[in-house]
């Protein structure tokens, strides 16, 4: 009953939500008034069949405690590339480039993993995603070979697992 | 004396981040076009507005401000590279072709042979 | 400290607001316009602090929302020059 | 440094307000009164008016600039040259306007004056005993939704009617030929109850 397991995470992380929002704890009427917001986001995502695991993934939480540092490392890094490319810092120049890396991921979460940050560390952006293939507008060299690299490619793989079988990605669609 | 430290850890950051936003409102002006005003965006909307909201939750302290200011920080992060990637497909859906050389990586199946420069197998 | 900020802010601000009204392109008013509710939602955070009154934050929070949902609805526009069907052609995916 | 802020601002909404006036593209015009909007809410903010700048970052930012992208699906982009004819008469209606407003506003009391008559009246009774009375630690929520319960259920009426109104005429943007009238009608069975207005597989026309 994966439904129902996503349907509990769901309230849960709204329930929270509402209390850290609000502030009051001991408030019956607001608590109340919480409750049904709650259960009716919930039963309406749930008609709505919004409760799968592409878009409550549960899961990758723990995976995710220690890929997102990591990107976080990688964002820190890409922000000073571009701020040293936009004010020319040490001779550097923007040098837009596009090209097409292709993506190992197996899962959609994973692709889209993948693609968000591309996305997110600034310097490289994801402009079109056509089965396996993304492709990217780059700014600076730096972003270029960061990215051919394929580090971050290696860790989203590990971090959306390779186990679990289901929205799988046709191969070579392109 | 913990107050000072606290003051100065939140100036730190606000600078680091005012200077960031800076150079990325400097990069909407004068990069060249579309595309490349969109990695200065991108620096607004990560480590720009990051920095500047863990300066101010240094300020708060552990208060339920702390916890809202972090929300603030991850739905953005959530949503900007959304933003980015629609706003791109957008363009070029549009017919804007960017102003960027087109480069081919040499094999995307095998990653170790990385390119040493940048201008490898350039096409016009 | 925050009315240093705040004035970063608004030179930041002012940068966006000019590539808005410069244009060239549509999507460079977009991506002003985008950047431009960014700056709002650290405005609002930073404006509370120096008055001294952070609890303003909740507005901050659903202009951070708004402003993506906004943003999304534009890029659709663009892309499809209607927001109430779903596709234009079988090339194309929603959005 | 915030009343600093403020005249950056209001300056903002100025050259705002002036592209505004002189920009063609339509599709710019909604992107300018979006950053319109937001400059207006900052300033809101500033006032310690929250929710007038929840409302206006959320209806004048948001969804405002949703429905004037919905409108531009259905009347296209570019505005009509105006017509070249002097509009000195018009200019001299809103100087003369715009002279009296500014007679008007000298004469209201000053911003945040406790002494203001509207600060005299009821306000002391919402500020010291709205929360034993309706139980709501948020004042305004309270005013707005217990002690001025009947007006606002009207204005929520008025709201839900133009909306309405709003969602009718966007219906307008499909094209005649993507849905074919009889067709659509025969796909969905008000009987069967289901939530599925996807309109049939077999029906191929429909996804051309």
């Amino acid at each position: 009953m994966i439904v129902f397991l996503h349907a509990v995470s769901l309230t849960f992380a709204l329930s929270v939500l509402w209390i850290l929002l609000s502030g009051y704890l001991d408030h019956a009427l607001l608590l109340y008034l919480g409750a049904v917001s709650v259960v009716l986001c919930v039963v309406i995502s749930w008609r709505m069949g919004l409760l799968d695991r592409e878009g409550h993934p549960v899961e990758l939480v723990f995976r995710g405690l220690l890929y997102w540092p990591w990107l976080g490392k990688e964002i820190v890094l890409a922000n000073i590339d571009v701020a040293k490319a936009i004010i020319g810092w040490g001779g550097a120049a923007p040098d837009p480039t596009m090209f097409d890396v292709r993506a190992s991921q197996k899962t959609a979460v994973g692709l889209v993993t993948y693609a968000n940050s591309i996305t997110l560390t600034p310097g490289t952006v994801t402009v079109a995603a056509e089965g396996d293939r993304l492709t990217i507008h780059a700014l600076t060299s730096g972003a270029v070979e960061g990215l051919a690299g394929g580090e971050m490619d290696r860790r989203v793989r590990w971090f959306e697992g390779t186990r679990i079988s289901d929205g799988r990605i046709p191969e070579g669609g392109a | 004396m913990i107050e000072l430290v606290l003051d100065a850890v939140t100036a730190l950051f606000l600078l680091a981040g005012c200077i960031l936003l800076l150079i990325g409102g400097f990069g909407l002006l004068r990069l060249p076009d579309a595309f490349a005003r969109l990695h200065a965006a991108g620096m607004i909307d990560t480590l720009g507005l990051a920095l500047i909201l863990v300066g101010l939750m240094f300020q708060a302290g552990l208060t339920l401000v702390t916890v809202k200011l972090g929300l603030i920080a991850v739905f953005v992060l959530y949503t900007s590279p959304v933003v980015s990637h629609a706003l791109a497909r957008a363009a070029l859906a549009g017919g804007f072709r960017p102003g960027a050389r087109h480069v081919v990586l040499p094999d995307p199946s095998s990653p170790k042979s990385l390119p040493s420069g940048s201008g490898e197998g350039r096409a016009p | 400290m925050f009315a240093a900020a705040t004035a970063a802010l608004l030179v930041v601000m002012g940068c966006a607001l000019l590539r808005a009204l410069l244009g060239p392109t549509v999507y460079d008013r977009i991506l002003a316009m985008n950047s431009f509710g960014t700056l709002t939602v650290l405005m609002i955070a930073v404006l509370g602090f120096l008055s001294g009154r952070p609890e303003f934050l909740d507005i901050a929070l659903v202009y951070a929302l708004i402003n993506f949902i906004g943003t999304i609805a534009v890029c659709k526009y663009v892309m499809f020059t209607d927001l109430g069907s779903p596709t234009r052609g079988p090339e194309w995916d929603d959005i | 440094m915030i009343l600093l802020t403020d005249v950056i601002l209001m300056l903002f909404m100025v050259a705002t307000a002036i592209a505004l006036v002189f920009v063609r593209n339509l599709f710019a015009v909604i992107m300018l009164s979006g950053i319109f909007s937001l400059t207006a809410s900052l300033l809101y903010l500033l006032m310690d008016a929250v929710d007038v700048a929840f409302t206006e970052a959320a209806v004048g930012a948001g969804i405002a600039t949703v429905l004037g992208l919905a409108t531009l699906g259905i009347i296209g982009v570019q505005d009509e040259k105006p017509q070249q004819r002097s509009s000195l008469g018009s200019f001299v209606v809103v100087l003369i306007t715009g002279i009296v407003l500014i007679q008007a506003a000298n004469d209201m009391p000053a911003f945040g004056d406790p002494d203001a008559p509207i600060h005299r009246h009821v306000a002391p009774r919402y500020i010291e005993q709205s929360g034993e009375e309706v139980g709501v630690p948020n004042i305004v929520t309270s005013v707005l939704a217990s002690y001025r319960g009947f007006d606002t259920m009207g204005e929520v009426m008025v709201v839900f009617t133009a909306a309405c109104g709003v969602l009718v005429l966007m219906g307008r943007t499909r094209k005649p030929d993507d849905y074919p009238e009889e067709d659509y009608r025969e796909d969905i069975d008000p009987r069967e109850g289901s939530s599925d207005f996807v309109p049939k597989d077999d029906d191929e026309s429909v996804r051309s």
